[in-house]
């Protein structure tokens, strides 16, 4: 069995599959299908101050290996999640967690991230700055390094744990925000969310989201987000996580060679519910066959 | 319980121009109930595609669906092998016991009401149904209606009826119903109707087993997931301009 | 038999169907699979002043719903497409194509539109400022609307047919961009080139193609694409041709809801030879159960 | 003739661990010839997969072909139904008429030589043949071999020997020489051999028929498509560190 233990900025996981932000709840819709604690970690879904419903429905739509999704953010506030959500997870779950903070403006996300840094399961900060469902924060946030970094701060002020940005490849130049970020404490990054992207009703001819625009992920996407990944991991001194498409073994190797320590999962987490212990099983098999006993002997491979 | 495998196809049949009838087998939920759904995978597409049960035992489960779009037009080409499969989705029926029901259904939307009517029949309910299609050559379970041996309707909208019209005709509108079908069809049934009633309702899903939270609802007391604490809803709970 | 024939600034198409330039090289390798008069038009490969032999091997890679090329403007000159390869042409295709022209300096895109230009066959001149795979032009000039439109203007000097620009998704701006170039003479827009993106060997980590980056095309990034001329559509005056993995006859619709007057085929010409005469007959059968008899009712349909 | 065609699976069986041997049915094209190859497409994957002729007669086409990723081993489970093909890509070898030749083939590379070596000895050819393998389990077409009548040696790495040390040992390196295999093996075997001959490339391809341009390379003095000009081309021409 070759080693899959990765270390987040201190953070030790157990395997370097942590289910992303929205595609996983708060960890509880899983239970039925297998022992939550295979993972090597998880982002709860983005959570910001006050309970949000999200955008109207159609919220989902299908595109060749992926889909579109634009909830928008739905979640039951910040202080629902610290008080019941939290403690339900808790009594299942051993881990820690990504704990994925949204908001809409600066203030907002201090307060989330102030509360959230508090909770013993949060083992990271997950900043979301790239949410293309909602209008007037999220994404807006992670377009800009000048406000992204203002967010950054704010929420380094109040928090005690490392803090992950994750990004959006609607931002116009990637490689500048990335720097900015780490110059100004960001402790890892997360490349990255998903692409903005629409499909049309054929009857009709108008969106087929109410929202019109919806975010794209899911394996078509892949070797998107893994150049983004190949082109950042030069840049920065500062943990990757991969997240974009990635579905199988193959594709975590491809994203750790591309410099990522670890890899988050999203669509495959929706289309099968079972895919971590999946990957797991597939991972040894594949590192066995390539002769490497630590996964950790990949990670940047491309640029060595 | 909700279980994620593989089953296989037992039978793949064309029931009319657009409708078909899919058996699966395989190492089903024994606790399965009407008006629960299946999400079927359909390879080389990626979300899977909520099926409602119409009919289920021990070891199969059965699915009459219509083709709706590509995903559902490339199932209907697959005659045998497995099929990745998330069984048991969703809450079912709230089924009523020794009472006078009415049973509504329109077009696809009879298919999960087969079950519910056996059920109904098994809690000793009195149940009357009305069903809808668009026309005489999209009749569906006229047969098992009779068999059933319920009182039974069914309406065309090409000779100008439908269920709603049909209910109020027959003097229907004080039982308490059961209702699936087009949104615009049980949201007129909704306001119609003077009693009280359920209705299973639908939208574009992501995942089927609520952790996405793509088709979640809101109710005028809460919010839902129509897959997870749905797809089946209290009558009173629905605001119909939230699904359209 | 719904009508099909769309009009691209005064030139008549039979069908909106072009097969994008680079996937149907001058025409004649598709001359065993079937009657190449069956397109609307073509677009030919990227013609540069010089000729070129592009990268090294390996230029191809494959990924979920879609592929990756790094061919790097392979072709044999415009002097050579001029003399030799459009006389070829013109004993088999009675239409007109769309010459796209590339370059790596604003004199060559200039000079290699003129010579194309005064061809019979050429209807429309396809300005690629949008080839993710070469150094110092291509892409670098469908980035930035300056040299965007510095290059225009000088192909425009030179021309007298219609002048239609494909950018590239890699564009910071993409809404700025197509207004500068709608102001500055553009005749029509193709949104849009290839994504960047890479892929990785398993066993070596490293990518598969020696070019390190290719272009990312197919289904996959059919929602980005599309996106973006929905989002284009309303802001220009001029034809779009709508371009980004577009393989079905329901892809055609949805381009052309958007707010495409004609679409190009890439990816869907190298994996289904055969995808023109598919997609005629798909179309046919697709309008007449939406019930439309014309299929410019549908151009911009999202909009209105 | 190139033809974009469907074709039937007759036969699609396991050689040895990595290896197998697919048959498809069809109008397949009448003048093929060996050294062609075909894009085979896999359901769920993009691109086709170019397989070499081991076979053909009018009515089939034979592939023996190795487990190289994804796309191939999804390729082994399809038992029946049709794929779509691209059928007659490439070139194929020149064959020689009353001349003693060397045929020389490395692991999988040896599937293509089979029909060339039927072709060869039907021009009245004297041909020897030299296969080598990785290690004995990994053996093709040896019954084939004997069955041809052809004198043949075969080699293994494991054993420390190879394709190029047997031409030298046995002073064959003056026969004219057909070969395929890993191209460090034919730029090997080209720089030892001291006569002319023709080698069978391989890169990573994107149409198969010449339109994208993915596979062309640079020859001495032209460059040209291994999928169209190629995959064969002679000795003198190629450059192998544009194959690198």
């Amino acid at each position: 069995m070759a080693e899959l233990k990765v270390n987040l900025s201190g953070l030790e996981l157990k395997n370097p599959l942590i289910p992303a932000s929205g595609t996983f709840g708060y960890g509880l819709d899983f239970l039925d299908f297998f022992d939550v604690n295979e993972v090597g970690s998880f982002a709860i879904k983005g959570t910001t101050l006050n309970p949000r419903y999200g955008n109207p429905l159609p919220r989902i739509a299908e595109s060749p290996s992926g889909m579109l999704n634009a909830v928008g953010l739905q979640n039951p506030g910040v202080h629902e999640v610290v008080e019941k959500v939290l403690p339900e997870l808790r009594k299942v779950y051993m881990g820690k967690v990504l704990a994925n903070v949204s908001g809409f403006s600066v203030e907002e996300y201090r307060e989330c991230a102030r509360l959230l840094d508090q909770e013993e399961l949060t083992g990271i900060i997950e900043l979301n700055i790239s949410c293309p469902n909602v209008h007037g924060g999220g994404m807006s946030f992670g377009t800009d390094p000048a406000s992204a970094v203002e967010v950054l701060k704010a929420v380094k002020e109040v928090t005690t744990k490392p803090v992950y940005v994750k990004c959006t490849p609607q931002c116009p130049d990637l490689p500048e925000m990335c720097r900015k970020l780490e110059e100004n404490g960001a402790d890892g990054l997360v490349l990255l969310n998903t692409w903005l992207g629409t499909r049309l009703d054929l009857r009709t001819g108008k969106p087929i989201l109410k929202n019109i625009t919806g975010g794209v992920s899911g394996p078509g996407i892949f070797p998107l987000s893994l150049y983004r990944v190949y082109q950042i991991a030069p840049l920065v001194n500062i943990p990757i996580i991969g997240c974009g498409g990635v579905s199988s073994a193959s594709d975590v190797i491809e994203m750790m060679s591309a410099g990522a320590t670890a890899v988050e999962l999203g669509t495959a987490c929706l289309t099968d519910p079972l895919c971590v212990p999946r990957i797991l099983e597939d991972l040894q098999t594949l590192l066995k066959d390539l002769g490497i006993d630590d996964i950790n002997a990949i990670i940047g491979r491309a640029h060595k | 319980m909700l279980r994620a495998q593989k089953l296989t196809i037992k039978e793949n049949t064309q029931l009319n121009e657009n409708t078909f009838k899919l058996v699966l087998q395989g190492d089903v939920p024994q606790d399965l109930k009407p008006g629960q759904f299946a999400e079927v995978k359909v390879p080389g597409f990626s979300l899977g595609r909520p099926l409602s049960l119409n009919d289920f035992d021990q070891e199969s489960v059965t699915f009459v669906y219509r083709i709706a779009g590509k995903g559902t037009k490339e199932l209907t080409t697959l005659k045998e092998g497995e099929l990745d499969v998330i069984n048991g989705c969703g809450n079912g029926f709230t089924l009523k016991e020794n009472e006078h029901v009415l049973v509504v259904g329109g077009g696809i939307g009879t298919a999960p009401l087969l079950p519910l009517i056996r059920a109904l029949k098994e809690n000793n309910c009195k149940v009357d149904v009305i069903f809808g299609f668009r026309e005489r050559k999209e009749t569906l379970f006229e047969e098992e209606l009779k068999a059933l041996g319920v009182g039974f309707w069914i309406t065309y909208d090409s000779e100008g009826n439908n269920v709603v019209t049909k209910m109020l005709e027959l003097g229907k509108e004080d039982l308490y119903f059961y209702a699936c079908g087009p949104l615009p069809m049980m949201a007129a049934l909704t306001n119609a109707s003077k009693a009280s009633g359920q209705c299973s309702l639908e939208t574009r899903m992501g995942c089927g087993f609520g952790a996405c939270m793509g088709c979640s609802l809101q109710l005028k007391e809460r919010t839902a997931r129509i897959c997870k604490e749905g797809p089946v809803f209290a009558k009173e709970e629905i605001i119909w301009q939230n699904l359209k």
